[in-house]
């Protein structure tokens, strides 16, 4: 495990108030039943603070199940997913983000609403708004009903919310789809300040997602387990 | 110039004050929905999104 | 606090936006209604007497069939998904979203019957009577239809379903709600034992159902 | 003005704001007029000062009716014509319509009340009235949950039609069903049967409620217009940031 610096992460630790000083995420045979066949077994791996993990595989390989299975969205067939350090009372998924398929976004609502919402959701400050409608370029379209936005403009006011609320883990399933290179850019950025900050990430995707040093863990073709 | 309204003058008046209410209410309604949209117009003008057809002339179209 | 409360204004607002099922509700309800003299006929009698159950049907209906996407919408845009990744549980969730669906699509239903009740002959006495048994007896309606609702999520069927699934439990309900309702009107019966079973129902279905919706939310996951 | 400049939707909003004024002020004067009239005609021989009621009610029916004519027509313009403002004509007119039809139905209602001894007796008349303020309704609820709205123009117009095909159907239907209303004593084959003092002021009601129509009905166009501006702009507020 390659350390980055304990000071500037306890800094960053201390100025984000989380309590987690290390987080590590492990998960040993993980296998997951879905639509009554087995989608994946014997899934194995760690992931460190301030590392991030791709997770590719052909489709249907379970990328995505494995996704919704950390988020405590899916039963565990069998295995274990561990963590330490972090918040040993809350579960992987209340301290995780999970950023889908869907962006889960109500076309009524605008931008700066529906964000606002998701916020309070999480019990997150309110001032983190602006600021992460801005980190993703989407402080002129504020006002805007989220009906009137393009698909890109709806995948970033999806990722918004990782900017808007602190959580240690991101599980981003294809972050890059949908965007075009500049916000591919931002958002290499933010995954990098959330590494930095000692932060976790785990993204489904068939190819580089910007972030150099990632592990890979693939699954589907054979029992993956993690280099 | 008020015939009297004879016995059943209650529903006389309260006829006339229903068709006013419902009256007013459709005038009230059609004049707040066109300060409103008035309102979002002047605010989008004010980004600058303009109808591309003034800024070039283009025919007219419902846009 | 502010989490649910963030979570049953921006529901509310969602229905009662044009688009919402708040005003499809009160129309359905205000159809549903009329539709009975054109079948019975425009005998007043029958009518008034027959009044308060048609009221209450209409309300029933009006407010079940209008449920089915509370849970689904969510679902289908990936609300669902992040509503569970909360240290708030999501019986605490889902209560909040049927609250918001009782004041949107519910209350308005109170607030119209006596209109209706016009339409069907019934005294002014019986009125506010009618009135009163409606607000207390829809909340039930509503909790029960959002097990409906989470049921109809998790079996990825919408629609009629829902009615079909929970119908059976509105019986209560609706028996204690029309006999309160007529006990104004026809007399002997007094008004207060169905009325406060009629309460009873509601607060039981406030905490039942909740649990019984994230239950079945849970175990529906795919 | 020849016809066709209707069809540009700037210069019908020129040509709105140009009317608008003066038909407001033809709608106040002639209800000044078709109101005094009304106060100073003579009661009814049977029903006494009640029939003054008849000033609002009549017509408000008629104009119930007329209003679905015009959004009918709408609709044949957005279906066949594919005239670009006979959408919006249409969607402007219903909500006005539902208002004029709710009024014919309180009206009737107080009106009826001293003869039936209840508000609501379900008779024909009334009833088939009633019928159309369902119809009102099922149109702007579809205005409503349309999103989009050229599809939900010509979703509605379909509507519209099927409805004023029904009309008839509706009114034989619920005559058939029951029939207690005084028969329609003003429009007959021959000439009116009520007495020329009291048709005198119904008639100015009929034209004050017209141009009041006309007025509303107008400045609900220049709202629809001005709504689709707004969603034009904000798409393309949207497409400029993606671009």
């Amino acid at each position: 495990m390659v350390h980055t610096g304990g000071a500037m992460r306890r800094r960053m630790d201390h100025m984000r108030g989380w309590r987690a000083q290390l987080m590590r995420l492990t998960s040993d045979n993980l296998a997951c039943r879905r639509g009554g066949r087995m989608v994946f077994t014997g899934v194995s791996f760690a992931v460190a603070a301030g590392e991030a993990l791709l997770v590719t595989g052909r489709n249907g390989a379970g990328k995505s199940t494995l996704l919704r299975l950390l988020a405590g969205l899916l039963p565990v067939a069998a295995g274990r997913v561990g963590w330490d350090g972090g918040a040993p009372d809350q579960s992987v998924g209340e301290q995780a983000h999970y950023v889908g398929h869907l962006d889960a976004l109500k076309p009524g609502l605008s931008v700066r609403d529906n964000l606002a919402f998701w916020t309070a959701w999480n019990g997150a400050q309110a001032e983190g708004i602006d600021a992460a409608l801005a980190a993703l370029a989407l402080d002129g379209l504020a006002d805007l009903p989220a009906a009137y936005l393009s698909a890109g403009q709806r995948r970033r006011l999806a990722l918004a919310r990782l900017v808007a609320v602190h959580r240690p883990i991101w599980l981003l399933d294809e972050p890059t789809a949908a965007l075009d290179v500049t916000a591919q850019a931002a958002l290499a950025q933010l995954m990098r300040d959330h590494l930095a900050g000692g932060g976790l990430i785990i993204a489904a995707t068939h190819g580089p997602i910007g972030i150099d040093g990632a592990r890979e863990l693939r699954i589907g073709a054979t029992i993956g387990a993690a280099a | 110039m008020m015939a009297s309204l004879g016995p059943h003058a209650g529903f006389i008046v309260g006829a006339y004050l229903a068709a006013l209410i419902v009256t007013l209410a459709v005038i009230v309604w059609v004049w707040l929905d066109y300060r409103r949209q008035r309102r979002i117009l002047a605010d989008l003008d004010a980004r600058g999104i303009t109808r591309r057809s003034l800024r070039q002339g283009v025919s007219e179209s419902l846009s | 606090m502010s989490a649910l409360a963030a979570l049953y204004w921006r529901d509310l607002r969602l229905a009662v936006r044009a688009g919402g099922g708040a005003a499809i509700a009160a129309l359905f309800f205000l159809i549903v209604v009329a539709l009975v003299p054109f079948a019975v006929g425009p005998d007043l009698a029958l009518l008034s007497r027959i009044g308060p159950a048609i009221l209450w049907l209409g309300a029933l209906l009006a407010s079940l069939l209008t449920l089915d996407r509370l849970i689904a919408v969510d679902a289908e845009d990936g609300s669902l998904d992040l509503l569970m990744m909360t240290p708030m549980p999501l019986e605490a969730a889902l209560a909040a979203k049927a609250l918001a669906h009782w004041t949107s699509t519910c209350l308005p239903l109170v607030i119209l019957s006596p209109v209706l009740a016009l339409l069907l002959n019934v005294e002014f006495s019986a009125m506010p009577a009618i009135a009163l048994t409606l607000a207390a007896g829809t909340p039930a309606l509503t909790f029960i239809g959002l097990i409906g609702a989470a049921l109809s999520v998790a079996l990825r069927r919408g629609g009629v379903l829902l009615a079909v699934l929970v119908l059976p439990f509105t019986i209560p309900v609706l028996i204690f709600g029309v006999a309160a309702a007529n006990a104004v009107i026809v007399g002997p019966a007094p008004f207060g034992p169905p009325f406060t079973i009629l309460c009873a129902l509601s607060l039981a279905s406030a905490v039942i159902a909740p649990v019984a919706a994230a239950a079945a939310i849970r175990h529906g996951l795919e | 003005m020849p016809i066709s400049d209707f069809a540009n939707p700037s210069k019908f909003l020129t040509l709105v704001s140009r009317v608008l004024p003066w038909l407001a002020v033809a709608a106040v004067i002639a209800f000044a007029i078709g109101l005094t009239q009304a106060m100073q005609a003579p009661d009814d021989y049977q029903q006494g000062a009640t029939v003054k009621i008849m000033y609002l009610h009549v017509p408000s029916a008629w104009l119930s009716m007329g209003i679905w004519a015009v959004m009918s027509i709408a609709a044949l313009g957005t279906l066949v014509w594919r005239h670009p403002l006979a959408d919006v004509a249409g969607k402007a007119a219903a909500p006005i319509g539902a208002a004029f039809t709710l009024i014919c139905l309180i009206t009737g209602s107080l009106w009826g009340r001293p003869m039936w001894g209840t508000y609501w007796v379900w008779d024909a008349r009334l009833t088939s009235v009633f019928v159309l303020f369902l119809m009102y309704l099922g149109v702007i609820a579809l205005y409503w949950t349309a999103e989009e709205p050229s599809r939900a123009a010509r979703l509605a117009a379909i509507l519209t039609l099927v409805g004023a095909i029904n009309l008839p159907v509706v009114k034989f239907s619920v005559d058939w069903w029951n029939t207690l209303h005084q028969p329609a004593s003003v429009i007959r084959m021959g000439a009116p049967t009520i007495d020329p003092s009291l048709l005198k002021p119904l008639l100015m009601m009929a034209v004050a409620y017209f141009l009041l129509f006309a007025a509303l009905h107008l400045a609900a166009m220049r709202n629809e217009i001005l709504r689709r501006r707004v969603r034009t702009l904000r798409l393309m507020q949207a497409n400029e940031a993606a671009s």
